[in-house]
């Protein structure tokens, strides 16, 4: 399997019915609303500590995650407010976590690089690059030997590839045939550093290949193209209860967290890619097809306006978990025995 | 006194992990080499005939991947028993044992506790020189979010697996090489065992003797001949690592007024360290004489019987430093 | 009084790899992101440029690779100084550093020393929440075979690399990032440190407080509100966590008759109780109290100040250390 | 490139000279012999701690380690006798180190695990599987830095290629384009593990190609093809400075070491690839060819057989490190300062 492909003339959007077509423009705004306010919380101290956001790359995570079902699992990075999000984790919640409150998705606990939710199955927030790809096979394995029909979706950047843990983790899922999807947010850069000065081999697609994987690549500022591509995967993994790497090719507008003095990349770079900005890209298509107008734009911005609010608002007025509380969390309590 | 059988630390091992895997079916044994090959140590022979590839199941030498693999599988309702053939090789994987397993459950505000344990076996002794060798259990003992057992005993080996798998958090347990072949007697009518208290392995009042693991055993045979000088010695398995079961350490000492902690790990921030600290907090008042400490060498250990010896805790330095507290020198 | 230049910890660190990278050939910088990046804390801006990608080498996300890496190229000549970015990643690299680096020397029968430097980022303090807040120094002192530095001071920033680098073996360098932005004084004819000696950075005659790293400053603030009180507090910079400089600690402990330790590490198997434990061995009769400890609470790290906050070791909990000593307590 | 052929019809022995056929059988037969009078020192409690034979390997040693440079260096596993003494470790510095006696090539510290030689460049003697790569890579990488034309090879099983740092380290050297000669010895098991068991791809040459790296695989039971494929691999490692993976497709007839009961495998398997044996294919082709005579056969053998028991002898007579000596070599003595 290689890259999706458009078929030319009629545009993908036309494929699909056009209330699909609305919730993923819906969701990027959501996470783009979502994450400038943050960013302005954060020069309000309001939230704290690393930061990392998602503004340019919201296609990926609105059309994968909106092609998993409700049972599967997802396993995210710190960059992962729009994964959480989208997959259904409250925005109230959400917001609560990153000021630190007990009303957070965590209680609080970790912030931005720790958003956790059992009832969506969103098992982090993982901060250490890589962290999480041996765990997403440790939960297909669990599916597989609990005989259940359930995908892992581990989301990573491209720059975890270099990892011994990618290698360990792709190699085990695709030796145990687990119903893993790899899905590889190749932004270009880790921090600062180019994928041409992390990867000897450039092509991931090729990389992952090479562990016997099925593969694909899709055009990751295109909700559209990730959307197909994901529910092609999703569709391979199910049915071959086999591992799939997908790659999705974006960019992130923003620097890599709020300390990053951006040395390392020219602003034109950074213009030309937000010319492919996937929000004002996807709504003119939309808008050409018919299928938006800009009244509608403006409604759905504003909900996902009134959603932060929302959100800031009940994070405001949420309370701290005290010392004795937070300190007492660490091991289950003792039973007798 | 009630019947027992006679069996090796292995069988006693084994029998606990067999009926592990025979009572609940979401266990399962997972590591290098456990299957086929029947185990590193022998372990786990002839499970993968009776258990099957899913559940006793080889990996390929990728510490890191399955150890976060059993991290993950524990998250999605298995019970996991993850060996790690060595403590040695456990280095490579520690990042998912700290970084994953050890703080999942407080940083996802407790939603995702990880029900996992680890096995690995520990400690020198067997001449493998200085990369297989190593002594860690006691540095594992640093990390929030985990416990640590170490079984000196029969029972313990056969009694310690169950409620480590019942434990809702992660839990290493350390199983020191040269136990596998000792024998002892396990009594028939064996009821199980806690994972929350030292124990006493021999009363005495004059001096505490705490230590652990593959250190037991030569803490007793100090003891036997030190009681031939007049000296008795308390002797305390600490059995779990973390948490320290503080109370049967004070216990002692305050009895005693003496304490002399033997630990196979290098002496500078072993747990010996940590249980000396907690008894001059806990106890100072009460003691007659500074805690000593018998400790392995630092150096990497040496491959010849003569310097593996000479590095590693012998009955002969126990004794010299329980006498020292008495102002008594060997010579 | 000489001459000094007002400068940041930060730069200092930055004026000390300047010098060996102007110095020595040999010697390069390697570790993610200290290149084009500019390093995570900036102590490497502009060296991209003024030496060149060779001696600037960015990495890929390997740290097992490239620190090992570092082992191959200090065996091969070279005098490395690999940056981790941050202890919490360094976990991933430990086997190379504790099983090829700290090994190589005496297993390869003094054949094969390995000059290799490594420096991360410690501590926590930025609500950075578990797994960006570890305080490690203190663990990886317990490794036979390297030594381990915590500059805490201006001085020790600037001076403390290069004697590390002139040591043949591995020394592993632990800057808090917390102190980057700390601003002092660096006398203009600074001629250098050793890696040897603890310091003394505050004389006093009634109790001894012994830290390390980030946790020196809230040390000294404590010293400064107990001297309102009347209780004179000497201040010990351990600066070299191995091998421990003993007989400072000793010798002040002797006068003073009483110790705190302070250690951001994770109470249990802290190096905090490695230090007791030293002192209980050398200087027990002259302990007018026991040894007191202030150490970080033993829970991941969690992201709210008010949280962090309570978590690590403060001013005010050494306060009350001390005066617990005295049997004062403060209300 | 792929595996190397042979030109069918003439035997390739007859392609080279007769004194490099005579030395490359002269260093398998040594190999043997060493060994198997190791195992019957081990019987006799004269080594202890692991021993891992290397008996039906030994074509890889012989045609490999002979065609490095002496500037090369090597690292190597705890299998590593052969390579040791190909390389001109003294025989008897290796057996008083197999004894743990003070004259052992490392001061008797490491036994059979741990064999180092300054002068030969032999960087041990690794017991963490996979644990030499990365220092591979870094004495490359000083070599580059150092404008050295030298080669670092080394050895690793097969096993060694799930492991992170296989990964890590090979993209390193592909990525910095140094000049490393990974040598696989793929002799099918890492202990009790086949290779189908532990990789997802169990084409090496694959796996290692997808790092942009140039492979070749060469038959590792026959001396000559090992000897061919290893000159050319160095060709190309010098005139490109960059890495290539070799992989050497060969099998062990004993045991993993000498606490392995072999339940993993059939004899019947082991009993096929022994009619493959490296020593006496070799030596019944020189002979077909008129290269070698029995009776020549018999002076190597007796030779190889001398300097084995020449090294008992001087093993035995060695004395041993004392406590003090060897406790006090942890760190360089310090100095003033
Ligand atoms: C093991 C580890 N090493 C280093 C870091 C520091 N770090 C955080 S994010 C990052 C870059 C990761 O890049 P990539 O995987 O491409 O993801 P992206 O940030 O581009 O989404 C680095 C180096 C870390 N968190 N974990
Ligand atoms: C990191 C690590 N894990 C496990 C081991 C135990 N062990 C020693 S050799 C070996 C098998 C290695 O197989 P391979 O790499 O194919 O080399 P071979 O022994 O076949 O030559 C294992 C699992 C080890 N030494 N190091
Ligand atoms: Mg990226
Ligand atoms: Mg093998």
């Amino acid at each position: 399997m290689s890259s999706s492909k458009r078929a030319p003339g009629i545009d993908a959007v036309l494929r699909h019915p056009r209330e699909l077509m609305i919730a993923l423009l819906k969701n990027m705004v959501r996470i783009r609303r979502f994450e400038e306010r943050c960013a302005v919380l954060y020069g309000e101290t309001k939230i704290r500590g690393f930061l990392h956001l998602y503004i340019g790359e919201e296609a990926v995570a609105a059309g994968a995650i909106g092609a998993l079902s409700p049972e599967d699992a997802i396993v995210a990075t710190y960059r992962e407010h729009g994964h959480a999000l989208i997959r259904g984790v409250s925005p109230d919640a959400i917001m609560a976590e990153m000021f630190g409150k007990r009303a957070g998705c965590s209680r609080g606990r970790g912030g931005s690089m720790h958003l956790f939710d059992a009832a969506a199955r969103f098992y982090g927030g993982n901060a250490i690059v890589g962290g999480g790809l041996p765990i997403a096979v440790g939960l297909a394995l669990a599916d597989k030997l609990q005989k259940r029909d359930r995908v892992t979706a581990c989301f990573f950047g491209e720059g975890a590839m270099a990892e011994g843990a990618f290698h360990e983790a792709i190699n085990l899922a695709a030796l145990w045939q687990l119903p893993v999807l790899f899905c590889c947010e190749n932004n270009l850069y880790a921090m600062g550093t180019a994928l041409a000065r992390s990867e000897s081999q450039t092509e991931l697609t090729v990389k992952a290949a090479s562990y016997d994987v099925e593969t694909a690549s899709a055009d990751g500022m295109d909700v559209v193209a990730v959307h197909e591509a994901t529910v092609a995967a999703l569709e391979r993994v199910r049915s071959t209860q086999a591992p799939f790497f997908l790659e999705y090719k974006t960019y992130r507008f923003r620097a890599h967290s709020m300390f990053d003095p951006e040395l390392y990349r020219d602003k034109a770079e950074v213009e030309e890619w937000k010319k492919r900005g996937p929000i004002h890209n996807f709504s003119a298509r939309l808008k050409a097809q018919g299928l938006l107008t800009e009244e509608a734009f403006l409604d759905i911005d504003r909900e996902a306006h009134e959603e932060v609010e929302r959100a800031v608002a009940f994070a405001e007025a949420a309370e701290w978990e005290t010392p004795e509380e937070c300190f007492a969390d660490v091991c289950a309590p003792e039973t007798t025995g | 006194m009630s019947a027992s059988q006679k069996i090796t630390y292995r069988e006693a091992a084994r029998q606990a992990l067999h009926e592990a895997l025979t009572q609940d079916e979401r266990v399962f044994l997972m590591g290098e080499d456990v299957g086929r090959y029947g185990g590193t140590y022998a372990v786990s022979k002839g499970f993968y005939d009776e258990f099957g590839p899913d559940r006793i199941r080889d990996t390929p030498l990728s510490e890191l991947g399955f150890v976060g693999a059993g991290v993950g599988a524990a998250l999605g309702g298995m019970r996991p028993v993850v060996e790690v053939m060595t403590v040695n090789f456990s280095l490579l994987a520690l990042d998912q044992i700290v970084n994953a397993a050890a703080l999942m459950r407080h940083m996802s505000g407790g939603q995702f506790n990880v029900p996992l344990v680890i096995r690995m076996a520990t400690g020198a002794g067997r001449q493998l020189a200085a990369q297989h060798s190593h002594s860690l259990e006691g540095w594992y003992a640093h990390i929030a979010g985990i416990k640590v057992l170490a079984p000196a005993t029969i029972e313990d080996a056969r009694g310690m697996l169950r409620p480590a798998l019942e434990d809702p958090d992660p839990v290493l347990i350390f199983e020191h090489a040269l136990l596998y072949n000792m024998q002892g007697e396990l009594p028939v009518d064996f009821s199980g065992v806690d994972i929350r208290h030292a124990a006493v392995r021999r009363t005495g009042k004059d001096v505490t003797l705490i230590t652990y693991g593959g250190m037991l055993w030569k803490a007793l045979e100090a003891a036997e001949q030190l009681a031939k000088d007049g000296i008795e010695c308390e002797v305390i398995d600490l059995r779990v690592l973390r948490p320290l079961d503080d109370a049967t350490i004070m216990d002692s000492v305050r009895r005693t007024h003496r304490a002399v902690i033997v630990d196979e790990g290098w002496r500078t921030g072993s747990l010996s360290a940590e249980v000396t600290a907690r008894i001059v907090e806990q106890a100072f008042y009460d003691l007659d004489a500074p805690v000593a400490r018998v400790c392995s060498e630092e150096v990497p250990m040496p491959y010849p019987k003569h310097l593996e010896d000479a590095a590693l805790p012998q009955p002969e330095k126990i004794i010299r430093a329980v006498k020292g507290l008495f102002g008594k020198t060997d010579s």
